[in-house]
């Protein structure tokens, strides 16, 4: 199919969960359980739309290279094929497209460029060795046009690329699971619930209608608003569906709005992200008032004469031209040189009122060109070109970058502003892990790597920073928490920093790449730790442990998370997915540390990127030796607990499976399908997934044991006990959907692919990471260096050569070696005991106990004066204007009490009540006429006749000539 | 010799039909029984369709609306069934809530 | 001789028009219901035989068949249903005689007058006997002129008639809707109304409480796959309609399986996809429906196939291509079935 | 067609009165009228003779008696008429507080209705009282008027039993009239007319003729037109009217002698009625299932006129062919009467408005579209081309509509000239036929231009006789 088709689909995929928001919205108290499928359907098929976009349509004509290779040619030839039809294909495209209005064109050209051109460059920049990558391919489009003032348009555009496309797989792919896991995790929203968190006035406990489908009515908008933020080709429309997603995490979080907790933590939510939006437009003034543009990519319309215009977007104005270095646009130096009042050399030693100022000069320059219509564009160009040496404008470029990251630290939970990730899991899990793990904080990360063109290295820095500090406060207070769902918070704040920080010591793309399997496995983690809740109905870990046994299904998913999350792998073989993204941003940090002549502070980011990684794997297995291993701490909890409805496990299962293999590259991902399906098979034979079924209490008991021996027989007892009230969850059934799905799912990938291009290229190239390389920005292969900085960023290829890869791995291994070792040191044998550890190192224990006191600074810094200032003006507005505005009512009523007399009784009333007694006064007279006697009315009507024949008959003849009527 | 009786013509129809319909209109206007008043009822009716019919008739006149007597006699037909069905409905409503179907006690609305 | 002066034609008139008026007058008359029914019969049927006479067969036909076989067959039973005392009889005062003697001969007077004072109304038409018997035999003409064709005024040169020549279908139809409703009213308005009687049928059955139906895992999974892949169809078929592949220029296809499916796509009629579209939402409700529990989903999922066939197949494409799209909508109803029937309890024996 | 008193036949009756008559002089007229009316009235009264012994014989061997056996020597075939005697020997009583005008009225009401309907019923081809062009319409009719007798007779007996039959009747033969117009509907349909000798005579040729093979749909609706007849002429197990078990007679508990039996007369006239019915609609009329008298040529061609003793002796068989099928299904009534139980009021109800009504107009669609459609049936209408669907029955007319214009009746060239019930009838559907099968309508339209003379007039009397 060819590339036209995207817009319409990715837009489609876009609009169905809105569709199916206003169908519950409008009808949700018909709908009850229904409105959960209707959800799941339409996510659904944006999902199926999606992977339709990616199989179909994008990789049939971008195959992605090899980008490690940099030798082989075939890596080179197909992509430029692919830019080459589909370059060739907008000019006659205007004709044959009906329905939308939509334009292509290739970022790379600031013009549009005829086919060959592109062609033949591609093939000699092939020839250049360092910057001999393929140029960037993305369609570019608008939809709609909000507004217009003069040259300056909003729009709804797109802006599809490789990311866009992996971006709305991710998301729509990990939803649809959300969603059926929500449908069965909220199945007691169906029936009226019993909060038992919330103690009504009377003392009891709250009872209210369910809420099923308001649920699912927040989470289709969610998603419709998080995958028109990925689709959106302008900052504006970010911005757009960025509040949009904020609305949603409020209206999530906040689902249980009785509790305090979560009211209080959605208002968190929402003000903190406000902050954060706040600097986010200041970045987004500075941007439109100096460049003119919300839109990334160039954009190519016919505009009202209908010639044909190319609107330079944000990307080629910055990284203009073939080498796409980071210059600044003459419009800012324009806009910055009218503003700058210091004298002219020329004139500096002439008198006072002869001196002119660059201002003046540069709007002297405004006047000549007032003329010609596109004047402001010219004179912007001889501006800079007169001035650009003065170094007019960078930092407007700084501001606007800093200002977008902004948004980003308040979206995706960034160190001043990530208090209010942890306290947003007062929502249902599945809001967890959908939006406060997977998709809504990943939005600040997709944003930065989205505009990451426009980041000066200054900014960078701030933002590798940020990361750095956030990782390392979510680390550390993930190891001190004891609720679990918190302890997957933080370690989501901490992954969230470690991107950022990838991102800022210029790893493109190990941060993105980190971003997509990150959502993976963290997503299953916040499900599995959502059906550990789901059966022991509490989050403290302290209450959970060995349930192993009665969960395995759960546990062994969650192990995967962890392993994956951890980075754990064959070093130099293979790995879980989180091995490969983490390591390349470790190998990022580690050439931005050796970079030659970097300055020694450079080292930090490296030293605590592998710190952080340590961590990592520390905390996250704790608390799964925590959750799992270990005798049960809580014995009637334990005794209740159960594994989850196939419906849950079933999502946890396929996104385990993802979690494994996402970054593997494809014929790697097939086999790790079908062998993890066989394992899952293998697992069913042995009978873990029994449960604590009678029958198979053996089975389940024996694989216990390999846990802890010495409990396994009172474990294999309470399994007994326990298997007399409690069914097998798994049936054979599901085993055998299991199987179905993974062995679907991967048969078709690949058969889907193989029969579609596999003779174009070799399959081997398709992986998550070349298929980001097609996404990777213009230009960030350069190493770069910043004005004012004396830092040089390196090219991010040059992190995969052996010397830095091979010590890395190594580091690394360590790092989650070590860290492993630590946790089940602490939590499995108990070499070392975790109270000790509390006891000697009880200062830092409170402080992260206390999550580094961060609330009850901010409640002092700013919440308090609010609150002073904000009591006084209710003060005036009680006293003063109360006073003033009951004052004017009484007033009113006193007048109108007067006025009621006079006018209302006398003249109104009296006119109408004259009325009514006319018409009372005629109705009496004519209803002696109605005897109500139907006989008489006969013989009315018969006179009536006879008269009305008499008179016709006597006085008019109509029709008969007169001759035929005898007298 | 002219034959006997005198051959038939369109007035003699129409003069039978007058004296149904008067039969009928007296009926509705002397009749106190609901049903009586439906007989009168279609009485008129009938009175109606023969002057239709008799118009439409080839052997009564040289110059007949042919077919349009017989179609508007037949709907009159038809619409005298359905009226027939709806006002019995009616007397039985009558008498079910009245006990009686005498028309002179359906004077509820009497002014 | 005088006999062969007879006109029985005359004569055989002047017989029905003495019968349906003396009988008209003993309906007037007589104060008994059942015997002014009695004689009501009579008069209707001897002026059913006046229309006979006037060659109007297939209305005296009517009349004999509505009238007097239904309408007062009706009446009667309403005299039954109604009657307090046996032979009912309501006493009409004088006075009212006296008014309605006055205004009906006054009419009556009129009425006559006005028959007789026409004179093309008063010539007799003399070359009756001639005339065809045939023109009495009007009733294909009538069913004729009751599906729209007025043979009678095929090419009468009347501009005055041109209107009228067109039928009557559409006051036939409405007629007969108007007839359905009367029926339908008369029946719910003369229904019984009477309190206290509380017989065993009267009172609705007591409804069996709804037992919790066991849905297996395949069931919900069959059918929630099946909405959701009849959902992504149809969304396929809108895009497609929206913005179809065009298989020639530089937008063509690059893949050729792509290109051989949207050939087929071009070569199908345009109503093909939106109506394949319909159907498939059609697949996604009853699918719901059967979700429900409710078997007419299934039955429902096996009928659109069907129509679609139809609708193909009375189309150019033929009937190969009906047979085939019937089968391949059809293939996923069969599983799904198979999954219903299968288990313990079958779904299916739990659907109403 | 022949008629069964045409001119040569009129006139040699006449010539043994010894004057000499004209087909259209009232003499004529006077002894055609005699001749019907003495047939008829013998049909009607022997008839039913006949069928009452034979309800006995029938009755006796169903319940393994022997029945009526020596009055009139052998089998009792005269225990009919020794009832006959005493009946009318019995004493004609009317009860006190009957109201006597109507029920003395009443059996004369429902056997006058029972025995108009004859007037429109042949017998063999053409062989009819009076030929109606809507013969089946006026049948039904009349014989809906058969039960005002009864309901009258119910009601004004004066006793609560036969108020309870007579409204019993009203309320099974009102509502069983809807089926049954449904069921003979469509027939006519296929046919394309409502005159009973065309439907009768579009049935010539061999047994796969005749309309119960037309299609399925004819096959299936003979049955409900039989049930619904059972139960409008109240026979069991529809005699709610008469039930003995409930009411002790029904409307008849008051009646006796003579009246008493003109209510069984009328009840097998109706009988022998609805038979004849189905024998004509359905079972071919007075065809036999092999047209033996049509393959030695002695039936009379299609608007043969003239007088022919072989075509006598052809129609003579048809009569007893048409005979035959009708007392076979009067048989099979019987049989059905001693057979089944008698059923309850709410079940007759159920019977014709859940079952009969659906089945009925389902297959009347169902033989719409097959008639449309032309989907094949043993049946080809032997030539006989009206009504192969509504859109030719107009076609035919946009083709009669030429010679039709100057509507003139007496124009010599009219189309109507030469027909009418006295006089040959002008010789229609052969060549039709010819023309017809073939026949878009846009070579029916210069058909009809060519035609503005005789064969237009011919398609038109086609349309006509038909």
């Amino acid at each position: 199919m060819d590339p036209s088709l995207l817009p319409v689909l990715l837009g489609l995929a876009v609009l169905l969960p809105l569709g199916s928001f206003f169908v519950i919205w409008l009808s949700a108290q018909w709908l009850g359980k229904s409105a959960g499928l209707l959800a799941s359907g339409a996510i659904g098929s944006s999902c199926f739309l999606s992977f339709i976009c990616l199989l179909f349509i994008w990789l049939p004509t971008h195959w992605p290279a090899d980008a490690s290779h940099h030798d082989s040619p075939s890596a080179h030839e197909s992509p430029a094929d692919g830019g080459h039809n589909h370059g060739a294909s907008p000019s006659d495209k205007h004709g044959s497209t009906r329905g939308l209005p939509l334009t292509l064109v290739a970022v790379q050209a600031p013009h549009p460029e005829t086919a060959e051109t592109r062609a033949t460059t591609a093939a000699e920049s092939g020839g250049e060795g360092e910057s001999h990558h393929k140029e960037k391919v993305a369609y570019t489009g608008e939809y709609y046009t909000f507004a217009q003032f003069g040259p300056l348009r909003i729009t709804i555009s797109y802006y599809i690329d490789a990311l866009t496309v992996l971006m709305f797989c991710m998301v729509t792919l990990i939803a649809t699971l959300i969603h059926c896991y929500a449908i069965g995790y909220m199945a007691d929203e169906l029936t009226d619930v019993t909060d038992h968190e919330v103690t009504t006035s009377d003392g009891h406990h709250l009872h209210r209608p369910g809420r099923f489908p308001r649920f699912f009515q927040y989470l289709s908008l969610f998603c419709f608003s998080m995958l028109g933020l990925v689709l959106a080709g302008n900052i504006a429309m970010v911005f757009i569906f960025w509040e949009l997603v904020g609305i949603c995490s409020y209206f999530l979080i906040g689902f249980y709005i009785e509790r305090t907790s979560a009211s209080t933590a959605a208002n968190k939510a929402f003000i903190v992200n406000r902050v954060g939006d706040f600097g986010m437009i200041i970045g987004l003034l500075a941007i439109w008032s100096s460049l003119g543009t919300f839109a990334f990519g160039d954009i190519e319309r016919v505009d009202a004469q209908g010639n044909k215009v190319v609107e330079r977007g944000i990307f080629s104005q910055v990284r203009p031209g073939p080498s796409h270095q980071i210059v600044v646009p003459a419009s800012m130096i324009a806009a910055d040189a009218v503003r700058d009042r210091t004298v002219t050399p020329e004139t500096a030693n002439l008198p006072k009122e002869q001196q002119r100022t660059f201002a003046d000069e540069a709007a002297a320059i405004y006047r000549d060109h007032v003329s010609d219509p596109v004047g402001w564009r010219s004179s912007e160009s001889e501006i800079a070109s007169r001035f650009g040496g003065r170094g007019y404008g960078y930092w407007l470029l700084v501001v606007a970058g800093v200002g977008i990251f902004c948004g980003c630290v308040g979206k995706s939970a960034q160190f001043p502003l990530h208090t209010w990730l942890p306290d947003a899991m007062e929502g249902p899990t599945p809001v967890s892990a959908l939006v406060h793990s997977a998709t809504m904080v990943a939005a600040g990360v997709y944003l930065v790597g989205r505009f990451y063109p426009v980041f000066t290295p200054e900014v960078l820095l701030v933002i590798a920073t940020i990361g750095c500090i956030t990782m390392l406060l979510g680390a550390t207070i993930a190891f001190a928490a004891v609720d679990i769902k918190r302890v997957l918070a933080y370690s989501t704040v901490s992954q969230l920093g470690l991107m950022m920080l990838a991102l800022g010591v210029g790893g493109w793309l190990a941060g993105v790449m980190h971003l997509i399997t990150h959502a993976f496995f963290k997503s299953m983690l916040f499900m599995c730790s959502g059906s550990v809740i789901h059966a022991v109905h509490t989050n403290d870990l302290r209450k959970m442990g060995g349930l192993f046994g009665k969960m395995p299904a759960t546990a062994i998913t969650m192990l995967v998370g962890c392993l994956a999350i951890a980075g754990v792998a064959v070093p130099f073989v293979v790995g879980f997915s989180g091995h490969y993204s983490k390591d390349a941003i470790l190998e990022q940090a580690y050439s931005f540390a050796h970079t030659a002549g970097n300055p020694a502070y450079t080292n930090i980011y490296f030293a605590l990127a592998l710190g952080g990684a340590a961590l990592t794997s520390c905390y996250m297995f704790r608390m799964w030796f925590m959750t799992f291993v270990g005798q049960p701490r809580d014995q009637e909890r334990y005794d209740h607990a159960h594994e989850s409805p196939p419906v849950m496990v079933l999502p946890l299962v396929i996104l385990a499976i993802m979690a494994v293999s996402v970054a593997w590259n494809f014929s790697l991902i097939g086999y790790g399908l079908i062998a993890s399906a066989f394992i899952v098979f293998r697992g069913i034979q042995l009978g873990w997934f029994k449960g604590s079924a009678h029958a198979d209490g053996h089975d389940a008991h024996d694989h216990a044991d390999h846990g802890h021996a010495p409990h396994g027989h009172r474990a294999h007892d309470v399994h007994d006990h326990h298997a007399a009230q409690s069914s097998p969850p798994f049936t054979w059934s599901f085993v055998a959907v299991m199987l179905i799905v993974t062995l679907v799912v991967g048969g078709v990938m690949q058969f889907a692919i193989v029969m579609l291009i596999a003779e174009t290229a070799p399959v081997r190239t398709l992986s998550l990471v070349n298929l980001l390389e097609q996404a990777r920005p213009d230009g960030l292969l350069a190493a770069s260096q910043g004005r004012w900085l004396s830092a040089t960023w390196p090219n991010e290829h040059d992190s995969h050569v052996p010397q830095i890869q091979v010590p890395v791995t190594l580091m690394a291994t360590g790092t989650w070696l070590g860290g492993i070792f630590l946790a089940a040191a602490l939590y499995w044998w108990g070499y070392l005991s975790p109270e000790d550890v509390r006891r000697q190192f009880a200062p830092i224990y409170t402080l992260l106990w206390n999550k580094y006191y961060f609330d009850e600074l901010y409640d002092a810094i700013f919440v308090q004066p609010t609150l002073v200032i904000s009591r006084f003006v209710a003060l005036i507005d009680r006293n003063w204007i109360d006073g003033l505005i009951d004052f004017l009512a009484r007033a009113v009523v006193v007048f109108s009490n007067a006025f009621d007399v006079i006018a209302d009784r006398g003249f109104v009333d009296g006119l109408a009540n004259l009325t009514a007694t006319w018409t009372y006064s005629l109705g009496t007279s004519l209803r002696t006429v109605q005897t109500g006697r139907i006989r008489q009315y006969v013989l009315f009507i018969v006179v009536g006749a006879i008269a009305i024949f008499v008179l016709i008959s006597f006085f008019w003849s109509p029709t008969l000539p007169a001759s035929t009527i005898t007298r | 010799m002219d034959s006997f009786p005198p051959p038939i013509t369109v007035s003699h129809y129409l003069a039978v039909g007058a004296v149904l319909f008067v039969m009928g209109a007296v009926c509705m206007a002397t009749k106190r029984n609901a049903l009586g008043v439906l007989m009168g009822i279609e009485l008129v009716l009938n009175g109606a369709n023969l002057n239709f019919v008799a118009f439409g008739s080839k052997f009564l006149r040289q110059d007949s609306l042919s077919l349009d007597g017989e179609l508007i006699a037949l709907f009159v037909i038809v619409l005298a069934a359905a009226e027939a069905a709806v006002a019995l409905a009616i007397a039985l409503n009558f008498y079910n809530n009245h006990t009686t179907i005498d028309v002179d006690h359906a004077d509820d609305l009497k002014g | 001789m005088l006999l062969a002066a007879i006109d029985w034609h005359s004569l055989t008139f002047l017989l029905f028009a003495i019968v349906a008026c003396g009988f008209g007058a003993a309906v007037l008359l007589t104060s008994n219901v059942v015997r002014m029914a009695f004689y009501l019969t009579l008069c209707l049927g001897a002026t059913s035989g006046l229309f006979f006479l006037a060659g109007a067969q297939f209305v005296g036909a009517m009349q004999l068949m509505i009238y007097v076989g239904g309408t007062l067959v009706l009446l009667i039973f309403g005299v039954m249903l109604t009657a307090q005392a046996r032979f009912i009889s309501m006493k009409t005062g004088a006075g009212e005689w006296i008014l309605g003697a006055i205004v009906g001969s006054s009419l009556l007077l009129l009425l006559v007058r006005a028959g007789f004072s026409v004179e093309s109304w008063r010539v007799p038409r003399l070359d009756r006997n001639q005339l065809a018997l045939a023109d009495g035999q009007t009733s294909t003409a009538i069913g004729l002129a009751l599906t729209s064709v007025r043979v009678d005024k095929l090419n009468s040169q009347n501009e005055k008639l041109k209107p009228g020549m067109s039928g009557y279908l559409l006051p036939f139809v409405i007629v007969s809707m108007h007839l359905l409703v009367v029926l339908i009213g008369a029946g719910y308005m003369a229904r019984t109304k009477r309190i206290g009687i509380n017989r065993a049928i009267d009172r609705p059955v007591a409804q069996a409480p709804p037992r919790d139906r066991e849905r297996s895992f395949f069931v919900a999974a069959g059918l929630v796959s099946g909405m959701i892949v009849n959902l992504l169809l149809a969304v396929i078929c809108c895009v497609l309609v929206a913005k179809p592949l065009s298989i020639t220029g530089a937008a063509a296809p690059t893949n050729q399986y792509v290109l051989q499916f949207a050939k087929a796509i071009d070569a199908a009629p345009s109503w093909l996809l939106p109506t394949l579209g319909l159907l498939l939402l059609a697949n996604v409700l009853l699918l719901v429906v059967v979700w429900y529990w409710q078997k007419w989903g299934v039955v429902g999922l096996v009928i659109v196939p069907l129509v679609m066939a139809f609708l193909i197949a009375n189309t150019g494409l033929g009937q190969p291509v009906a047979v085939v799209f019937a089968l391949v909508m059809l293939v996923p109803v069969v599983p799904l079935i198979l999954l219903l029937c299968s288990g313990r309890p079958t779904a299916w024996s739990q659907m109403e | 067609m022949a008629q069964f008193l045409n001119v040569e036949v009129l006139s040699r009756l006449a010539g043994l009165l010894g004057t000499s008559v004209s087909a259209d002089s009232w003499m004529g007229i006077a002894l055609a009228a005699c001749i019907h009316l003495f047939l008829l009235i013998n049909v009607v009264a022997v008839g039913a003779l006949v069928f009452i012994w034979l309800e006995r014989k029938v009755a006796g061997r169903i319940q393994d008696r022997l029945g009526p056996t020596r009055v009139g020597g052998k089998f009792g075939w005269l225990q009919t008429l020794a009832d006959g005697i005493k009946l009318v020997a019995k004493e004609d009583i009317t009860p006190k507080d009957a109201d006597p005008l109507l029920f003395k009225l009443a059996p004369y009401v429902s056997f006058a209705a029972s025995f108009t309907a004859y007037m429109a019923l042949p017998f063999a081809n053409g062989w009819a009282a009076q030929e109606i062009n809507v013969a089946v319409f006026f049948i039904v009719a009349v014989l809906g008027l058969e039960v005002f007798g009864v309901i009258l007779a119910g009601y004004a007996s004066g006793s609560k039993w036969s108020l309870f039959g007579g409204m019993r009747e009203a309320a099974q033969v009102v509502s069983y009239e809807v089926p049954i117009g449904l069921c003979i509907v469509i027939p006519v349909l296929i046919v394309g007319s409502m005159n009973l000798v065309t439907i009768g005579e579009a049935q010539v040729g061999f047994l796969s003729n005749w309309l119960i093979f037309h299609d399925p749909f004819t096959f299936l609706v003979f049955f409900v037109y039989f049930t619904c007849a059972v139960a409008s002429v109240n026979r069991a197990p529809f005699d709610l009217a008469e039930a003995e078990s409930e009411l002790v007679a029904g409307f008849h508990t008051e009646y006796s002698g003579l009246r008493w039996s003109f209510f069984f007369m009328a009840e097998y006239g109706s009988m022998f009625l609805v038979s004849g019915l189905a024998a004509i609609l359905f079972f071919g009329g007075w065809n036999g299932p092999i047209p033996i008298f049509h393959m030695i040529g002695w039936a009379y061609e299609q608007g043969e006129m003239g007088w022919r003793i072989t075509g006598y002796i052809a129609q003579v068989a048809g009569v007893m062919n048409f005979m035959l099928k009708a007392v076979l299904g009067v048989t099979v009534m019987m049989w059905v009467r001693w057979t089944l139980p008698r059923l309850r009021i709410d079940q007759v109800m159920t019977t014709c408005l859940k079952y009969c009504v659906p089945l009925a107009a389902f297959c009347f669609i169902g033989a719409m579209v097959w008639k449309v459609y032309d989907v094949w049936s043993p049946h080809d209408l032997h030539g006989y081309t009206f009504g192969r669907s509504f859109a030719e029955t107009r076609e035919n007319w946009v083709l009669a509509s030429g010679p039709l214009a100057p509507s003139g009746p007496l124009a010599p060239s009219g189309p109507l000239a030469p027909s009418g019930p006295l006089a040959p009838r002008a010789e229609g559907p052969p060549k039709t036929s010819a023309v017809r099968p073939e026949l878009p309508l846009r070579s029916a339209t210069e058909q009809s231009a060519s035609a503005r003379g005789a064969s237009g007039s011919q398609v038109l009397a086609a349309q006509e006789v038909n």
